[in-house]
């Protein structure tokens, strides 16, 4: 037999007006000065909203483990891309003295 | 569409009703979804373009017999390793075992009746059909001389030669591989046969499987940045390019992270042929078995860890060169166990060498040797002499050449008779295994001599002290070629004057030996196996088998 | 002794480094790979199908074994890695205080070579014996790579940004220089001679005004520095109190509080960056007025007025480029004492 | 809460499957795979973002001034609105409401229409104010005309070499780095929302036609997670191009 989950209207219904919510408090938070804050505040918002989508509008939340595995694997693999940021910030360092 | 007459009793080891006498159109070919057909079709596309990247081989190292080699202009010499690295790696290399190979065997191989998604799997052939078309039309239109790393700003600003052309073709074929990526590990996760859990897997599907790993995660990279490359050449953009604040080192930092991993797209699907040769003619379960299998998915995932030791010169941090050694040292680590696995398989085996064995131990060798002399590259000090010498050259045509085509070469004999349901003669393939691994060692041994005296890879002119063994190497080059060329030859022959192969000429475990005539049919099982044993068990097959009896397995007497 | 006779032709302070380490991986790979070899032809000597042999419970697993060697193999790796850190950290780090900089230029296809006192060569290199020199390298148009096999000394030669190594030469003779890093059609033949010649000549050759290469005497680089200041007009901004243009003299190595906010070590990359696209550096309290030099000055120019720069900083610091975004001098003392 | 579907398990069933159970699991992880390949397609943009705001972080911010955050916003609410709708259309399809799927897609396309609309005009905004580069980037041109109009006496623009680099080369190049991330990124991006699109449009003539292919919902579901993914690029993309804080 087929078993496969059916999210109902109303979950979407209330994780689009959360998102919209959160739409708003970007844009919000946005105009004040936090200054390194404003940053951290973008993303966290920005990563709570990928992260509902991720959930509900595209059902990982029900989905089976192989599909939670490879739905997290791409978002994973993308901090180690981010691997390369190491290049960068430590270039101006100077190397260990004694070495 | 079907010519064959359908017959009510079909003969167990010769079925007249084959994949490849079901339809013998052109269009029962080009339109087909079979996966076996299919791999028959990228085994053709990758061999042609072999003749290419070993034509511009051949090239290359007749111009180095000479130090100032006067076939061709620096241009044109330029232009040849260019056509020879694009060609090899992009559209041989990395295609060769997974598509060819992987895509006949895998399914066979797990019990399943085809592909997850046949129609994705004819894609992906077509892209790798044109990607390839639209490079070798860049390269008879005037070629391409960046080499196949394609470095800004010389890429992005300073050639004027096909470089976009080129790109364009190397960026459609990546979506080829996207898709086998894509089609392996969703059949391999999905269309298992019934009882064949994980740890029953034949190692080659674990090979393929972490293979597309790499596929999926890396290629994109280099597909999004070989296309900056070229937004950066038609729209004079500078993402690469420090005259706009672009930074070269991004590129390289790009680039490799997935050419590093790519690597290992070459050498793991050999590890998985050589997994499946070694314990069939030793007559023994593999040793270590969760050992090999894990260890190949730790050598993709780590492999992604490692691109920073392509560029330990380069003006990278100094922290970061650190980093990237380290980890290129522990990535040797699960490579050199499976070295230790494969010759812990022989002992105590009872050994036949037959072709395939012997690729399969030339492999061994030959990337023993390639992986060591990784050591002297991930090492930061020894690398900043090797960087860029023949040394580099060496190393990794030891592991290309030495490891991906010795593995490939073996398991195209291993498999021939299952493909073609013809036997291959046995004698000439020993003695082109044997050709190959001399004709291999002269010619690239030396150029480890020449790196390590300071010879610059990509060199057409060089000075006169480096030439005996330039000399050397191509003499060993010469020899080399005979042993592509007399396969060649022989394979071609056996397809029509071959004699018929059994279902299972090598009393091989595994379900394409086991279950499926030679050449199997279109849709692989009749009925779908059911597996109860472990991969490899050879002691089961061989008390099964009339010819030995049980007491020569277990003490006395070969088999004669 | 040994390694005297296998290395003879060690020319630098690094190459003896890199030959050690060169040796004990040579050792490792002869070991590892006899090892594999004879055990593949042992086994299938001994198992061959023919033979007769014992081949009683055959194992197919050994989990203590496999650890054993992955923990022993991580080990070996772990200890070749530490050794190997250390010279390459030595060399692509702060020279030795008295180290003499020189300035190389990589161009599709050859190699300038700027002496501070003005001595200009191209495609060759002279060098006096012992002394620690400081390559500071950068390109004109694609990516290069100076290498000189007898040093064992490489170095990626990148546009737009000063990469720099360090050695002490140690061997009388000429080397060859090469373009390690493919840079177009005549990539091969980007290549030149290093000449280290013995202090005394050395001085000989200076004083003549490097006689023997084809440059020939020129003004020193903060002469030409200066030349190129007053031609390009750059004192009428620049002068003494003119208000349009922050003064120049002490501005090596101090702190620059930009318009947009942020502040700068005026080190070479930056004084180099804000020669060529200065409306991206902008002190505060001026305006963005100052002329695009890009397309005026080459890589060598930049390096002339660099170097004039520096002569109007009071005290001289001892910093290289590519370390000088941090800190300071003192500890250079401390590097060569311990690493010479 | 959570309702069964319930389907003939051996209907819409293709032959290499041994059920439909099998079949829907695969076409799953074969998107979500694909989605994996497309994270790191996008990622290599992100990279690249990344290094380029940690080197010019001013640049940054003077490039973001230039850019409409009104429309940006009002975009981001379009582009999660159509992803409601079309959650809701892979819902009607689970549920076989033909009728209800069709319309929601509909909605959704136009949507992204509208996404795509408010995008040609900023695109045709920052072209009229010459920040597109390799085009007519004349970022320094502007503050330099300013500054001429003002206070300089001198021009500072200095001629260019003939053969040379294009004529924006001589101007603010860290800026115009900004600009080149802006139009790589949002461009991939439109370029995915225009495949959406006409994927989108097969789909509707297919359910129209009533083609049994579309009566099976895993497809359907299929160009939802597409969607979804084209949606959560956006939700970066937004903060990391718009709202860049000083």
């Amino acid at each position: 037999m087929d078993t496969h989950h059916i999210t109902p209207i109303s979950v979407y219904v209330k994780v689009y007006v959360i998102l919209m919510l959160l739409l708003f408090a970007t844009w919000a938070i946005s105009r004040i000065q936090l200054g390194p804050w404003n940053n951290v505040a973008a993303m966290t918002i920005a990563i709570i909203k990928a992260t509902l989508v991720f959930l509900f509008f595209m059902g990982v939340k029900y989905s089976s483990k192989l599909t939670w595995v490879w739905a997290t694997a791409g978002f994973l693999w993308l901090l180690v891309l981010f691997g390369v940021l190491i290049d960068y910030m430590s270039r101006g360092w100077i190397p260990v003295k004694g070495w | 569409m079907s010519v064959t007459q359908l017959e009510n009793t079909i003969p167990e080891s010769h079925p007249q009703k084959t994949y490849l006498n079901d339809g013998n159109t052109i269009g029962s070919w080009l339109l087909t979804k079979d996966h076996k057909r299919i791999a028959i079709m990228f085994l053709i596309s990758i061999s042609l373009m072999f003749i290419v990247g070993g034509w511009a081989a051949t090239m290359i190292r007749a111009e180095l017999v000479e130090p100032q080699g006067h076939l061709m202009s620096h241009e044109t010499y330029n232009k040849m390793f260019s056509m020879h690295g694009i060609v090899m790696i992009f559209f041989f290399l990395i295609p060769s075992i997974p598509a060819v190979l992987g895509n006949f065997m895998v399914p066979i191989m797990i019990g399943a009746r085809d592909l997850a998604f046949p129609r994705l799997n004819l894609l992906s052939w077509y892209l790798y059909i044109i990607g390839a078309g639209i490079s070798l039309a860049a390269m008879l239109s005037g070629g391409v001389d960046t080499g196949w790393t394609f470095y800004t700003p010389y890429s992005s600003v300073y050639s004027n030669t096909h470089v976009t052309m080129t790109i364009v073709g190397i960026f459609i074929a990546g979506f080829s591989s996207i898709f086998t990526g894509i089609n392996f590990i969703v059949t391999i996760h999905k269309m298992r046969a019934p009882g064949l859990t994980w740890f029953r897997l034949p190692l080659f599907v674990w090979a393929i499987y972490a293979t597309s790993i790499i596929f999926l995660l890396g290629t994109p990279v280099i597909a999004i940045t070989l296309a900056l490359v070229v937004l950066e050449r038609t729209l004079h953009l500078g993402i690469f390019n420090p005259a706009y604040g672009g930074d070269p080192i991004l590129f390289q930092n790009l680039f490799w992270f997935y050419s590093h991993p790519a690597v290992y797209i070459m050498i793991l699907p050999s590890m998985g042929v050589v997994s499946e040769i070694i314990p069939c003619f030793a007559r023994k379960k593999i040793f270590g078995y969760n050992f090999i299998a894990f260890s190949s998915l730790a050598i993709a995932l780590f492999g992604f860890l490692v691109w920073g030791h392509h560029m330990f010169v380069s003006g990278q941090s100094v922290y970061s060169g650190m980093i990237f050694s380290l980890l290129s040292f522990l990535i040797a680590v699960p490579s050199a166990v499976k070295v230790f696995n494969w010759t812990a398989t022989m002992y105590k085996g009872r050994i036949s060498f037959d072709a395939p064995m012997l690729y399969a131990l030339g492999f061994i060798g030959l990337f023993t040797m390639g992986g060591l002399t990784g050591l002297y590259l991930a090492s930061l000090t020894a690398d900043v002499d090797l960087h860029d010498t023949y040394f580099v050259v060496a190393h990794f045509h030891y592991i290309m050449v030495g490891g991906a085509i010795m593995g490939f070469m073996g398991g195209m004999h291993f498999w021939w008779p299952k493909i073609t349901g013809r036997m291959y003669p046995e004698k000439w393939a020993k003695i082109a295994a044997v050709i190959t691994f001399l004709g291999f060692n002269f010619t690239f041994f030396p150029q480890f001599i020449l790196g390590y005296m300071g010879m610059p890879r990509r060199y057409h002119w060089y000075p006169p002290e480096f030439q005996t063994l330039n000399i050397l190497s191509s003499i060993g080059a010469a020899v080399l070629a005979f042993g592509y060329i007399i396969p060649a030859v022989y394979f071609i022959w056996s397809l029509k004057k071959g004699p018929k192969a059994p279902q299972n000429p090598w009393r091989a475990t595994g379900l394409e030996w086991e279950e499926v005539p030679s050449p199997p049919p279109t849709h692989n099982f009749a009925r779908l196996p059911i597996v109860e044993r472990e991969a490899y068990d050879y002691e089961w097959m061989d008390g099964r088998d009339d010819s030995l009896s049980a007491a020569s397995v277990a003490g006395g007497k070969g088999d004669g | 002794m040994l390694k005297n006779h296998l290395f003879a032709n060690a020319a630098s302070s690094f190459a003896p480094k890199f030959d050690e380490i060169f040796f004990v991986l040579t050792a490792l790979s002869v070991f590892f790979t006899v090892l594999v070899l004879s055990l593949i032809v042992i086994f299938a000597i001994r198992y061959r199908a023919a033979s007769t042999i014992d081949r009683g419970k055959p194992i197919t697993h050994n989990t203590k074994l496999e650890f054993t060697i992955i923990g022993f193999l991580s080990v070996v790796g772990l200890g070749v890695f530490f050794w190997s850190a250390k010279p390459y950290a030595t060399i692509y780090g702060a020279p030795p205080a008295n180290a003499q900089k020189i300035y190389v230029i990589g161009k599709q296809w050859m190699w300038e070579i700027q002496h501070p006192d003005g001595i200009r060569e191209n495609d060759a290199l002279h060098l006096p014996l012992g002394r620690p020199v400081q390559l500071i390298l950068i390109s004109q148009d694609v990516v290069h790579s100076f290498f000189v096999p007898a040093f064992k000394v490489k170095r990626d030669v990148v546009p737009g940004m000063y990469t720099s190594v360090w050695f002490v030469p140690t061997k009388i003779g000429k080397f060859r220089l090469f373009c390690a890093q493919y840079c177009g059609a005549f990539h091969s033949q980007m290549t030149g001679w290093v000449t280290v010649m013995k202090p005394k000549d050395f001085a000989a050759w200076e004083a003549a005004g490097g006689s023997f290469s084809e440059g020939g005497h020129e003004t020193s680089m903060v002469q030409a520095g200066k030349a190129l200041f007053n031609k390009y007009g750059c004192v009428s901004c620049h002068g003494v109190s003119t208000g349009m243009a922050p003064s120049l003299s002490n501005l090596y190595m101090s702190k620059v509080h930009l318009t947009n906010g942020s502040t700068a070590i005026a080190d070479d990359a930056y004084i180099r960056e804000a020669i060529l696209n200065p409306t991206v550096h902008v002190p505060v309290g001026y305006q963005p007025i100052m002329p695009v030099f890009k397309d005026q000055l080459n890589e060598g120019q930049v390096l002339d007025l660099i170097a004039y720069i520096k002569s109007l900083s009071s005290t001289s610091l001892p910093q290289s480029p590519a370390n000088s975004a941090s800190n300071r001098s003192g500890t250079d003392e401390k590097v060569k004492g311990k690493t010479r | 809460m959570s309702s069964q579907l319930v389907q003939p398990s051996e209907e819409y069933l293709w032959e290499q499957y041994e059920d439909r159970k099998q079949q829907d699991e695969s076409y799953l992880v074969g998107m979500w795979t694909f989605l994996s390949t497309e994270i790191m397609f996008f990622g290599a943009l992100f990279i690249s973002y990344a290094v380029y705001r940690y080197k010019y972080p001013e640049a940054f911010y003077a490039g973001h001034e230039y850019m409409n955050v009104a429309l940006g916003t009002i975009n981001t609410a379009v582009l999660l609105t159509s992803s409601l709708t079309m959650a809701l259309a892979v819902h009607f399809a689970q549920k076989r409401k033909r009728w209800m799927q069709i319309g929601m897609l509909v909605i959704t396309m136009f949507l992204a229409f509208g996404f795509l609309g408010v995008k040609f005009v900023e695109y045709g905004d920052k072209f009229r104010e010459h920040l597109v580069p390799g085009y007519n980037f004349e970022w320094n041109q502007a503050n330099v005309n300013r500054l001429e109009a003002s206070t300089a006496p001198i021009n500072i623009i200095p001629s260019l070499k003939a053969g040379s680099l294009p004529a924006d080369s001589a101007i603010s190049h860290d800026a115009q780095m900004y600009f080149i991330i802006y139009f790589a990124m949002t461009g991939l991006h439109a370029i995915h929302v225009i495949i959406g699109i006409l994927i989108m449009m097969v789909f509707i003539v297919m359910l129209v036609a009533n083609h049994p292919s579309v009566r099976y919902h895993m497809p359907m579901e299929m160009l939802g997670l597409y969607w979804h993914f084209v949606d959560i690029v956006w939700i970066f993309l937004y903060p990391l191009l718009y709202l860049i804080p000083r």
